[in-house]
């Protein structure tokens, strides 16, 4: 009895928060005078009609996967990491730099070795704010921020200025964006025809070493409970801010090679607008996935989903581009708010109670 | 001569999609070319020109919405800037019957890429020139977005103008790091009067927010050079001696004219005052600031430009 | 409401039911308070005591059941329709906010004591003195609430509480952080006000509710399990029908095993977090096989201490050695690999990681050692294995151990501690307030593992409060007052007295003409 | 050029600016006081900016123009206040996280303003906005008249918000909640503060002001609307008031810090001093980082608090 409750208060709360998503999407929809279900219809299974749409979500996830496992990694220890788009960034200048000044390199070696650099390159990054707050006390949240600016104009002044491809000035249009990388620092294409890359089985790859690092290694031990009650761990022998600061390189890492892979794999260039908001989608990616690699994962699937699908409303329907970040936005509140309610034992207890108490049975 | 020739209308139904990263009406780049195909589909009928656009666009976006378009059997994808270069020749070589363009690019393309490429260092020469006669204080003001594409061109061409006017003239150039900080970039527009500008100008969306701090200065003498015609349609416009803008329309067309010959690509289309790719429109309401010597040294620039008299060697520019 | 009485002459609740996930905390209890009682309500951790107070203060709403004031039915939905039915509550946690002072701590509880729009602290500090007055419990009205001691926090709390006016007082436990002396004034000072309000007095110590209360409810897994006249039963009973069996606390009783010293503090010199001296040249000596017991009022430098000894405080000057090696200047791994063992004074945020499973707890400190980990990776079967084994040895009751251990009562997160500690086989322990807040029979347990330490070679520092803790276990007493070790005595001869002076600091020879 | 000058331009260009970050972060810093950290913030603004921006937009040239601004910033500072509600409502009485909730509020805020303004705006528009008020006298003294008093009305509110939160913080009954709420909401529940109500207060304060900053971005210093015209100000506001630790004078110098080094970089590039136009933008962020890594750790603490929901039934 009181297992049919229990599934009914969930139930419950999944169509309230589908409602409440739906609707607060519906209000600026009708505001524009655009049709509700159709977009619905659109976002939600337009991308599964064909291979293409479901690949595009793919080619989302990946970024989506990785830039959340460190975010994950990053607030399982202890710190917010909120300079995931910075640390993209710079993965993306380190992984392009190595690929260009190798080019002659054989595949099997340059293409680990331009990952490598974007990992590094991304792990610098984070580094800084990890030091700053491991070192100094700087509040990580105001030094990823300002970082991401930084970030940004260092990668404009690299691919405006010393990185650019040459091409750009001889023809003078002098769009800032690198040379193309070498075919040996190409990362393959699952599937002809489709943009799809080899990222995906890094990814996937990653969030089960993740899952091993943080839940079965000593390290990982370390970390989480550095993160989980600070002055505890202290008392063990836990040197946390060290755990902090390695903490925030890792994520920095992850995030670079996001952005690496993005390169290799998408772009096989350095371009303005790579890191494309992937370190914000990031974090709600990790906290949705509940920060464990086995939510992540799923999370990064339907967060691209919402993209593509919301951007193929775009040119279905011509809804306005800002609709997406409303569809998001409206998505993620009402989602988060009913997760609680999900995992509130309290709330769930008391309302299990009462419709025990209105409809009978079930009682312990 | 590229451009400007004359072409023939679409036979059969002509599917165009326009890909860019800012928005169709973003009173700049991607305004100019929207406007454009628009009016190309006017003067066609919405019969024989169909157009979709795709706005803010990320690079990893505008690969999605590429494949769509090729997939619902557009003819024609135009990915509205060089940061979809990549993208657009590698869709091209896996859909060789599409025509894709993009630009700003000099580049000859594979045989199904068009590229374009406004030479806007003209623009930015004749709007140099006024500015020099204009200044009383010799200082002039260029409110930059970021130091590339045809922003770069079109500051480099009008220091070039500038000083060719004026050699006493001194042109100082600024960046506000982006392309849409409107806010930023009137604060940079202030500073540049605050330091004794008298005569600014400016390019892409964000140029508004700096003509919006002048027109602040209603009562001084403080003008603006715009680089986009639509400026002098706003109440702002009172401050803008004069203003350049692309006309892309004939971009369009020659795409049309060209598939439907058979040539779905492989050349490269410059804009320029000769072949028709450039507006240029003084705006009399300013008054006596544009006095007839102004205006006759503006309209003598853009005839030897035009005339290709004029060389303007905007990479030799540093600043 | 009751609000418009002017004296609560009885409060009486009946078959209060409240259950919480998983939980059935209070079980259809009924209990009644008559003007001029003092009931004290005993049972063990996670009996129910603080949710049924907590229900009476209206933080919590009872699934069913009813609350009467003077015969009449209220309803309390918040804790202000409790503060306006004139009940008021010294909660078991310290309910002040840190970084605001007394009087605005005071501001905050009652409207009519802090302005409209203006914040006006006179009305706060004119009440608090008024009060303090009254009750002679002296508070500083514009002190920050951080900068006070725990003892002084607890007067300040009740202070608070006798300010918004209640007419009813509810005090949960607000004894386990005080002095001896500190502890007898406040039953002295209770048993003085039961004349004005009748009052409901948690505690689990024996003496005390013998000493205060008349009326006494025992209550066991959420149920009444007795209920009578103080008067009527001796400890031993109460403390027998508290715990379904006889208790009888241990004592330190065998002959003196010492050894040779085997902790050493010398001259040491620790700042505190605001900056002065909170160590100023304290000097002791721990033997193997010693239990020396540590007595002071808190805020003396015993936090301070145990902080140094776990490598967590710098040491200014002096030195901290155990068995030969120099501790001061270590890392806390460095400390513990050299076989120091802690029992922390906050056993929830410092002894145990509170998300973490027991059996992850139980290996906080030996995670990578070759036991539990294989090379880089975790044996989790190991840490299992040692966790079901420590479960069974120290009678930890826990669902599972895989059960987050900060969901445990506060016994057993303690023993969680303590089988941690004491399986890593230490060669000395520092034990801070191990059994403030603990029942009886969690006390009896944790004394009988101190001695069997003991017994085995360790040397055992016990920092408490409880003298009777102290003169129990203990070889010898040192006791600490501003920094520095007043004097060492040998546990025969300290008396409640004795200690109390030295608390108070007054010196040995002092001590002996006052 | 007289050196003196140069400064006086500098500082007359970045004091005005700083006024939506001040607004925005005094917002933020009710907020997190209370115990909520609104990472949605940049939403709200933008919101803000466009409600602001729109009723001279529709009002053009109408009978009610001149009344346009001073209904643009009361509907601003409604749509913040609404926001902030939805705000609590998920946070405060749903519980859910905050980090992430605070992201859904900025991307809901800031796509909502664009797509309203995509419908019922169009393109980039100008507006007259609101106009600098030189107070007669005062912006007559030299050096600081043309910094501080030569403002618009807008820009003095700003400033005058500094003093107004301090006191609102510190010295009235409802700042003392809040403080309580977000150090310590167990205990202010026990005395008889309603956490969730005070909680939603601060919210809808702390939004409404930066729906303020918002408005203030397109009314008093844009006189445009575009959809991204706040540009990321919320999140560095938000950076600001950890930076500020949580005391509205702090929060004021460093909106002053960063928004002077702002007008100080631009002034550089300006006088044309030779490097790269980056390192001149970074210079702000750079700067600001320094300062609080180097700044002597002040006993002002965060609200013990900040970012957990509280409930009253859960256990301690
Ligand atoms: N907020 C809560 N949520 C869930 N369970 C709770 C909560 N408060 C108490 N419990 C559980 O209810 C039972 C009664 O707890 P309570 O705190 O009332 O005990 P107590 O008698 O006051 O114990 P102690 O002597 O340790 O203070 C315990 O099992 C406890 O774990
Ligand atoms: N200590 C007290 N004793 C008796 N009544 C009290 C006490 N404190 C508050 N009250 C009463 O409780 C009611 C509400 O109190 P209070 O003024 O604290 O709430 P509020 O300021 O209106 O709102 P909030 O719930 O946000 O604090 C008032 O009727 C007040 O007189
Ligand atoms: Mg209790
Ligand atoms: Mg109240």
């Amino acid at each position: 009895m009181n297992r049919t409750y229990r599934t009914l208060y969930s139930a419950a709360i999944i169509l309230a928060a589908a409602a409440a998503a739906v609707g607060i999407g519906a209000l600026v929809l009708m505001a524009i005078g655009v049709s509700v279900p159709e977009t619905y219809r659109v976002i939600l299974t337009e991308p599964f009609k064909d291979m293409y749409g479901i690949t595009e979500i793919l080619v989302r996830t990946v970024p989506l996967i990785l830039v959340g496992l460190g975010i994950a990694i990053s607030f399982r220890s202890g710190i917010l990491n909120i300079g995931a788009e910075g640390q993209m960034q710079i993965g993306i200048l380190a992984a392009t730099a190595v690929a260009l000044a190798l080019p002659n390199l054989p595949k099997w070696l340059l293409l680990p070795l331009v990952l490598l650099a974007g990992a590094l390159g991304g792990a610098l990054w984070g580094s800084i704010a990890g030091l700053l707050k491991a070192r100094l006390g700087v509040n990580e949240i105001l030094s990823t921020v300002m970082l991401n600016y930084i970030a940004a104009q260092l990668h404009g002044f690299l691919l405006r200025g010393p990185m650019i491809d040459p091409a750009e000035l001889q023809v003078g249009s002098g769009t800032p964006q690198s040379m193309r990388l070498p075919k040996a620092a190409w990362l393959d294409r699952i599937l002809t025809g489709y943009r799809l890359h080899w990222g995906l089985a890094i990814a996937l790859g990653l969030a089960v070493i993740v899952y091993f690092l943080m839940w079965r290694t000593t390290w990982g031990f370390r970390m989480r409970a550095a993160g989980a009650e600070a002055k505890a761990a202290r008392y063990a022998g836990i040197r946390v801010e060290s755990c902090l600061a390695a903490a925030m390189i890792l994520a920095g890492a992850f995030a670079g090679l996001a952005g690496a892979i993005e390169v290799t794999g998408v772009h096989r260039r350095a371009i303005e607008g790579v890191s494309a908001g992937y370190g914000f989608s990031g974090i709600v990616v990790a906290l949705f996935g509940g920060l464990h690699p086995a939510g992540i994962v799923p999370s990064a699937f339907f967060f691209g989903l919402l993209l593509i699908g919301a951007d193929m409303t775009q040119r279905a329907l011509s809804v306005p581009a800002n609709m997406v970040l409303v569809l998001q936005g409206a998505v993620i509140l009402s989602i988060v708010s009913a997760k609680t309610w999900l995992n509130d034992p309290y709330a769930r207890d008391k309302a299990v109670r009462k419709m025990a108490a209105l409809f009978g049975g079930g009682r312990k | 001569l590229v451009l400007g020739t004359a072409v023939a209308a679409p036979k059969a139904k002509v599917k165009i999609a326009l890909i860019i990263e800012s928005t169709v009406d973003d009173k700049g780049w991607g305004q100019a070319m929207h406007d454009a195909i628009v009016a190309v589909q006017k003067k066609y009928g919405a019969s024989l020109i169909e157009y979709g656009y795709s706005e803010k666009m990320k690079p990893v976006d505008a690969g999605s919405a590429a494949r769509q378009y090729v997939a619902k059997g557009y003819d024609i994808v135009i990915g509205h800037g060089a940061q979809f270069k990549n993208l657009i020749l590698e869709m091209a070589d896996e859909f060789p019957k599409t025509t894709f363009a993009f630009g700003t690019s000099g580049e000859i393309g594979p045989k199904n890429v068009f590229t374009y490429m406004p030479e806007s260092e003209e623009t930015g020469y004749i709007n140099g020139v006024i500015a020099g006669l204009v200044t009383k204080t010799n200082i002039i003001g260029v409110v930059g977005p970021v130091d590339g594409g045809d922003a770069a061109r079109y500051n480099r061409g009008f220091v070039l103008g500038a000083k060719a006017s004026n050699p006493k003239a001194e042109v100082k150039v600024a960046h506000t790091g982006s392309f849409g900080d409107f806010v930023k970039a009137a604060e940079l527009a202030h500073t540049f009067v605050k330091g004794g500008a008298d005569v600014l100008t400016g390019s892409a969306q964000q140029a508004l927010g700096a003509l919006r701090a002048v027109a602040e200065y209603k009562d001084k003498p403080i003008w603006w050079l715009g680089q986009d015609t639509a400026q002098l349609a706003i109440p702002e416009s009172y401050k803008v001696i004069a203003a350049a803008s692309y006309d892309y329309a004939a971009v369009i067309e020659q795409l049309i004219d060209k598939r439907q010959a058979g040539t779905l690509g492989g050349q490269s289309l410059p804009l320029t005052f000769k072949n028709g790719g450039f507006v240029y429109e003084f705006n009399d309401k300013v008054g006596p600031v544009l006095s007839a010597a102004v205006r006759k040294a503006a309209e003598k620039a853009k005839a030897d430009i035009t005339a290709g008299a004029l060389a303007i060697n905007w990479k030799d520019v540093k600043y | 409401m009751a609000k418009n009485a002017d004296r609560i002459t009885e409060l009486r609740v009946e078959g209060i039911t409240k259950r919480f996930p998983g939980t059935l905390a209070c079980d259809a209890i009924s209990l009644r308070v008559g003007e001029g009682e003092a009931l004290a309500l005993v049972g063990e951790n996670g009996a129910g005591k603080t949710t049924l107070m907590n229900i009476l203060m209206g933080l919590y709403q009872p699934d069913e059941g009813k609350i009467f004031i003077n015969g009449s039915p209220v309803r309390f939905r918040t804790p202000n329709d409790a503060y306006a039915a004139g009940i008021g509550m010294v909660h078991q946690h310290f309910m002040l906010v840190p970084n605001m002072t007394v009087a605005e701590n005071v501001a905050l509880g009652s409207a009519e004591l802090r302005g409209r729009f203006r914040l006006n602290l006179g009305a706060a500090r004119a009440r608090i003195r008024q009060i303090s007055e009254r009750y002679g419990l002296a508070v500083l009205p514009d002190a920050y609430v951080w900068q006070l001691s725990v003892g002084e926090q607890q007067r300040v709390e009740l202070v608070k509480t006798l300010c918004f006016g209640a007419k009813f007082l509810i005090l949960d436990e607000p004894t386990s952080a005080l002095t001896p002396q500190e502890t007898d004034e406040l039953i002295a000072l209770l048993s003085r006000m039961t004349a004005d309000m009748p009052l409901i007095f948690i505690s689990h110590k024996l003496a005390e509710v013998k000493a205060l209360s008349n009326k006494v409810t025992i209550l066991r897994a959420g149920r009444v399990a007795f209920s009578g006249d103080t008067a009527d039963h001796s400890s031993a009973d109460l403390a027998a029908l508290m715990t379904g069996h006889e208790v009888k606390l241990p004592c330190n009783e065998c002959a003196d095993g010492c050894g040779e010293t085997l902790l050493a503090v010398r001259d040491l010199k620790v700042r505190s977090d605001r900056g002065h001296y909170a160590l100023d040249g304290a000097s002791l000596e721990v033997r193997a096989g010693e239990i020396l017991g540590l007595a002071g009022v808190s805020g003396n430098g015993q936090r301070e201490l145990a902080d140094a000894l776990a490598g967590l405080r710098s040491a200014e000057s002096g030195s901290i050695a155990l068995a030969g090696t120099e501790l001061s200047g270590l890392a806390p791994r460095q400390i513990i690999g050299a076989g120091m063992g802690y029992i922390p004074e906050d056993r929830q945020t410092e002894g145990i990681v509170p998300s973490f499973s027991v059996s992850e707890n139980l290996t906080l400190k030996d995670f990578a050692s070759p036991r539990f980990a294989a090379g880089p990776f975790l044996r989790l079967k190991a840490a299992d294995a040692n966790a079901a084994e420590l479960k069974k040895r120290y009678d930890i009751r826990c669902p599972s151990t895989a059960t987050p251990a900060g969901s445990l009562s506060g016994g057993n997160i303690q023993k969680v501690i303590l089988a941690r500690e004491l399986a890593r086989g230490p060669k000395a322990l520092v034990a801070v307030y191990p059994t403030r807040g603990l029942d009886m029979g969690a006390e009896e347990f944790i004394h009988k593992r101190l001695l069997e330490l003991r017994c085995e070679g360790v040397a055992v520092l016990l920092i408490s409060e409880e003298l009777d803790e102290l003169m129990n276990l203990s070889d010898r007493i040192a006791v600490i007052y501003k920094g520095r070790i007043l004097a060492t005595i040998p546990a025969q001869e300290a008396t409640r007295a004795r200690l109390g002076a030295l608390m108070a600091g007054l010196r040995e020879e002092e001590g002996a003409t006052a | 050029m007289n050196l003196l000058l140069v400064l006086q331009n500098i500082l007359a260009i970045g004091v005005p600016f700083s006024v939506a970050l001040l607004l925005a972060a005094l917002g933020e810093m009710f907020n997190q006081r209370a115990g909520v950290f609104n990472l949605g913030c940049e939403g709200i603004m933008a919101m803000g900016a466009f409600l602001g921006f729109l009723p001279s937009f529709l009002l053009k040239g109408g009978a009610l123009a001149p009344w346009a601004p001073a209904i643009g910033i009361a509907c601003a500072a409604l749509a913040g206040v609404l926001l902030g509600l939805l705000f609590g409502l998920v946070t405060v009485s749903f519980r859910a996280p905050q980090g992430i909730a605070g992201i859904g509020l900025q991307m809901l805020g800031w796509g909502t303003a664009g797509t309203l303004s995509r419908h019922f705006v169009g393109g980039v528009t100008g507006i007259p906005g609101i106009d600098a008020w030189p107070i007669p006298g005062l912006s007559k003294i030299p050096f600081l008249g043309p910094i501080l008093f030569s403002m618009t009305p807008f820009g003095y509110f700003g400033f005058l918000m500094v003093p107004i939160s301090w006191y609102v913080l510190f010295k009235t009954p409802w700042g003392l909640k809040v403080r309580a709420v977000g150090t310590h909401p167990r205990a202010a529940d026990t005395m008889g503060t309603n956490v969730a109500r005070t909680r939603y207060q601060a919210l809808m304060l702390g939004g409404a002001m930066a729906g303020l900053a918002g408005a203030y971005l397109s009314l008093a210093q844009a006189k445009m609307f575009a959809d991204d015209i706040v540009a990321g100000r919320g999140f560095i506001a938000v950076a600001l008031v950890y930076f500020g630790r949580w005391h509205p004078l702090y929060i004021l110098g460093g909106s002053l810090l960063f928004s002077i080094a702002q007008s100080f970089q631009l002034a550089i590039q300006v006088l044309g001093i030779d490097f790269p136009y980056e390192f001149a933008v970074m210079l702000p962020y750079v700067l600001v980082i320094l300062v609080l890594a180097f700044a002597k750790n002040s006993r002002l603490r965060g609200p013990a608090e900040l970012g957990k929901p509280y409930n009253r039934e859960k256990r301690v």
